[in-house]
């Protein structure tokens, strides 16, 4: 982990320019889509509506798809888009039958190539396949049985010809979804800072090379920490779980993600982890973002500010229900396309510092989740981050500095917490400070709560 | 003379050590096992229900709090046996065929455990057989499945078609969850109850067997 | 209709006054809500999915209604809002029985009460009857069969204790359908300058006596024009309208709004009219707009533009179905809310015009229905509006400001039209400048083509 | 020797009158009328239609063209009619009952005639026993519903279980639209066909005759 990749330094000269639409690092992808390079554009991201997937509805599925993609470009083109990324992500049986997922990746490009060709649509697609590799308990995600199908459907999306390729994957869920439950800093360290990070080095170290293989015509996008920190995020939507155990979740989220660009992947982030605005100050490289037009896949506090330095503007995803309008996902595809040109046009006209500051002021003071995400915030933990050499020391300190930022956000009266939040924020400072001093202690530490739960070897630990 | 809510307080700030010396301090003292439960055990959960539910506590204050009461509990089931103490209800619990997730369905397991209910958790990926088979050995009131997908979904009406099949739809209630389920799919499979989420899965599994 | 009510002045000093949030005349209605009064909040519409509405049905039906609602207002507490509007738009059998809607309107304001006594959160409820008068053609909209129905609806509800009411009517459309899809400017005169705001006026007359028999408890709220203007854009959008024409006719329709705050409407204006903006101008008096966050009731070429002088955000309508996240209700009500928290961000900090401009930004040179939308051009308009003294002499200044304004952008290199929108302006400019000097005129030139199709007596012509 | 292309500008134009003279003038000068109609009138609506698809027209310039295409196609008539000029197919259209949209269904109805079908439109708020009824007196093919309400919706049901129970849904195809109505809903009451547009309604209407 320590390779000559490592990030040590920001991407980014103060917090200040930290902004939407603009990157030290843009990208240039697809059928010409500039990131990252003065303007923001829309992810669409669509699935089926319920319907059971099998050889004999396949091509339901596929009509489907194919009327999902040609209602969105259409509504891209009313609206006078100048760019369009779409969002393939996978449902479990399109990985497991690397076949289906290619098939669908090939009709989605011709439709949007078909858009450049006869309406100068700029655009590129972005495909999310499922990480199938945690079915048994505990599981092996290096085992050749649960790599070698994921492999194969990478393989097969990058031959198809997706231009960006992604998942979410899963490697330490099976003790971070544990450690939620209970509300254990040390469970959360070991997930997100020692095994999720371990399992992210080897993951990406084999999908940057499926994208090598493929002559760079495929980027290797990202894998945001949905299944992490989105899941402390939802229990706390439910009060589960307390908004600031959830804020401290996704700081340390970070760490994990960083791990993927330290072996080559060069983005753009996946829209569905929050903490992309960390990487992105890291990393200086474009990443989607999701917020309040992704309402039809969650409930969040952060709607607004999660757009303060987005370079893709993403609705999550979508079924293909019906609305009084037509089909859901060319309604979403319109409410993002109006927020993208909102953004575009603050660009144009130089204005887009006051309205990134408008998206922060807007939620930072409400919400423990919101308060961390700041441009100044998420600087001071991308700082944190890169001052560390190792995952586990960066875990412990991105959760550290957001501890502090939130307890100084409470103290100024900038952030309103109950005292129950506050107790929390006490409790999981305590457990910080009182953090393993290494990897071993901490392995030591968690064995009799954790051990059974995973796999070591599988994440190199043994 | 014990103060029982001494052991109630122990309860609820999850002190296992106390909860076992009070509740056994209680018994030495001649206090009836019922009364040890009710006003010392049961009354810190209804405490813990309401702060709860104020937001004043959370998921893993309950489950900490939880392991405490039961170790007082543990120590009045045999005394209590004589007289019954049979669980709320019986569920049957799991997320369906070609689905692996858990995290949802765990959620619903130790709600309705906290509720009192005895939960057979047959974790993730169960076969509409593997539904049938525990609802008949354990004789079950209720199955409580849980899809995350869309296509996954429909194989909830495949378990229901099983519990036709295996002759046991008749005694038991069927709940469905799972972020994409609507009530209205849970009628048209002919599920007996939806819940948005794991309060709401307590709720109606309380409603299954009031009902029955 | 030349009476003391009439608007001879503008309530703006000038355009750039004209914002979001903020009116010379603020209203405070409801359970605390107040509007106009340096905020803006959500108006949230919902409706029944798919279903028969019988006997039979009904208890179902309210049910839909009681967990759409309490699901709005869960969100609305899980988004901190200071404050939140409901709109209960019937469906024709709620205001064939009255005792229908008056149930709806009774179960949403106990809801919102208890979310006002339990949580502090300030609500107002609208209630907006179906027009049932124009069922026979042509239509006689004053006659006792239709209108009795009518009005013991508007009192049921009134009883019931709206806050709001409002009515989008439909006096003039049996002429307006027929003239937009001729693409004929004499026929949009004769509906929209001469029917409508007869019809209006004698309407609004009697809603505006049945809100005063509540004791002031319920606000005459307005009337847009979504039958007219709105059936113009979705013309538009499948491009059997020119632009250009939709454009005009919305211009020419805030004409037919104003006769109802001469009559004693006080607002806020219904979101569907984007018109709205244009009354705003002239009465001072807080609108509801909607635009990007309603893609779930319509495509539109003004999503963001329409927010530029909004007091109320709506959502126009959202059935009750299911998305990924729950309820789509409940899902546009968070964009909404968001959406609203940008906009007070603004306002409390000063930014409210830099905002503004944005929004205009973003749409006014992609479409001629936005570049008359822009705070200037509404300004524009509503100064020609007030110039005139007749509804119909009204109407053609209306359409003939929005036809200079188009060729003004145009000539100015500031909206592109092609050539066959460009002909359109033409067109519709020779027609504006041939149209008759009076309405005797108008009717005369007019009778053969739409004499059928309406009954002069009832709009008092005769 | 009248120049057809002349007579295409025409109807274009919507010059009802120069149609008129020129339509005229070809018969008399010995052309086919089978040769006006395909190179003269038909051709000019197939320009039409391209350049409505391309935004360059409008639907009031299509109404014009029309009107100024069928008064020449009323002096053809009765010369065509030996060779049994049929019209594309016979459309029974309405609203259905308690639902009083028409515009859209108005469009549909404007856009089949275009299309060369004989359209009656029976009007808003129709009876299921009047469609039913005037499939028996045109001999229709097929039956276009709309329905504005998804409280009206469900009313498309009952117009075809009425069209069954008069013994004539076999001999007809269903067509239904309107902004609620979904494809899902078509198949599940039993339709033939669901458009979610005018445009779409003309290309469904074609692949029913085409099928039968
Ligand atoms: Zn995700
Ligand atoms: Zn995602
Ligand atoms: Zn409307």
């Amino acid at each position: 982990m320590t390779g000559p990749g490592m990030f040590r330094h920001l991407a980014f000269e103060s917090a200040d320019d930290l902004v939407f639409g603009r990157c030290p690092r843009p990208l240039r992808c697809g059928f010409g889509v500039e990131l990252g390079n003065g303007s923001v554009a829309p992810e669409v991201n669509f699935t089926l509506p319920a319907m059971t997937l099998c050889e004999a509805t396949w091509s339901q599925a596929v009509d489907h798809y194919r009327v999902m993609a040609t209602e969105i470009v259409g509504r891209a083109l009313f609206l006078k888009a100048p760019a369009l990324v779409l969002e393939f992500e996978h449902l479990p049986p399109m990985t497991e039958r690397a076949e289906w997922g290619a098939e669908i990746t090939a009709l989605l490009l011709e439709i949007l190539r078909d858009a450049q060709e006869r309406h100068g649509l700029a655009s590129a697609l972005r495909v999310t396949v499922v990480d199938t590799r945690l079915r048994q308990r505990p599981p092996r995600v290096r085992s050749d049985d649960v790599w070698l199908p994921l492999e194969a459907s990478l393989r097969a999306c990058a031959g198809a010809g997706a231009h960006i390729l992604s998942i979410e994957s899963e490697g330490g869920k099976e003790v971070c979804d544990a450690a939620l439950t209970h509300g254990d800093v040390d469970g959360v360290l070991l997930a997100l800072g020692v095994l999720a990070p371990a399992d992210m080095d080897w993951l990406w170290t084999r999908i940057v090379g499926i994208c090598r293989d493929s002559g760079a015509a495929t980027m290797a996008g990202g894998d945001a920490a949905c299944a992490f920190a989105n899941t402390a995020m939802q229990l706390a939507n439910q009060r589960m779980l307390p908004e600031t155990f959830a804020a401290v979740v996704r700081a340390i989220g970070a760490v994990r993600g960083l791990a993927a660009y330290e072996r080559g992947a060069v983005g753009p982030w996946k829209d569905c982890g929050y903490e992309g605005i960390i990487l992105k100050a890291i990393t200086g490289s474009p990443i989607s973002m999701e917020g309040k037009s992704a309402s039809c896949a969650h409930q969040s506090p952060v709607g607004n500010i999660a757009a303060a330095a987005c370079d893709l503007w993403s609705n999550e995803s979508v079924q293909h229900v019906r609305l009084l309008s037509g089909g859901a996902p060319a309604a979403f595809a319109e409410t993002l396309l109006y927020d993208c040109r909102l953004m575009n046009a603050a660009l144009s006209t130089g204005n887009e510092r006051v309205l990134r500051d408008l998206l922060v002021e807007s939620d930072v003071c409400l919400s423990p989740q919101a308060a961390i995400l700041s441009p100044q915030a998420a600087f001071a933990i991308a700082g944190a981050i890169v001052a560390e050499r190792t995952p586990y020391a960066r875990a412990v300190a991105a959760g550290s500095k957001a501890v502090e930022l939130l307890r100084n956000a409470r103290d100024a009266g900038r952030l309103v917490l109950s005292a129950a939040e506050l107790a929390w924020l006490q409790r999981i400072d305590a457990a910080l400070c009182a953090a393993p001093s290494d990897v071993q202690e901490l392995l030591a530490r968690t064995q009799s709560r954790y051990g059974h739960l995973y796999d070591a070897a599988s994440y190199g630990l043994q | 003379m014990t103060d029982l809510s001494r052991l109630s307080s122990s309860v609820l700030s999850g002190d296992v050590n106390t909860v076992r010396q009070l509740t056994s301090q209680a018994l030495s003292d001649g206090i009836a096992a019922s009364d040890v439960l009710a006003l010392g055990l049961i009354a810190a959960m209804d405490v813990l229900g309401r702060r709860f539910g104020d937001g004043e506590v959370f998921l893993p204050d309950m489950l900490v709090a939880a392991r405490a009461m039961h170790a007082g509990l543990d120590m009045l089931k045999p005394i209590l046996a004589g007289a019954g103490v049979a669980p709320v209800g019986r569920v049957v619990l799991g997320t369906v065929r070609g689905d692996v997730h858990d995290l949802g369905k765990n959620l619903v397991g130790m709600m309705l455990e906290g509720a009192g209910f005895a939960v057979r958790d047959l974790g993730v990926d169960v076969s509409p057989q593997a539904f049938v088979e525990h609802v008949r050995q354990d004789g079950a009131e209720i199955v409580a499945m849980s899809a995350l997908l869309t296509t996954t979904m429909p194989e909830m009406k495949t378990v229901i078609d099983a519990l036709c099949e295996g002759g046991v739809r008749e005694t038991v209630k069927v709940l469905v969850g799972g972020s994409p389920v609507t009530e209205t799919f849970a009628r048209d499979i002919g599920a007996d109850g939806f819940a948005p989420d794991a309060y709401g899965a307590v709720a109606v599994a309380r409603l299954f067997v009031a009902a029955t």
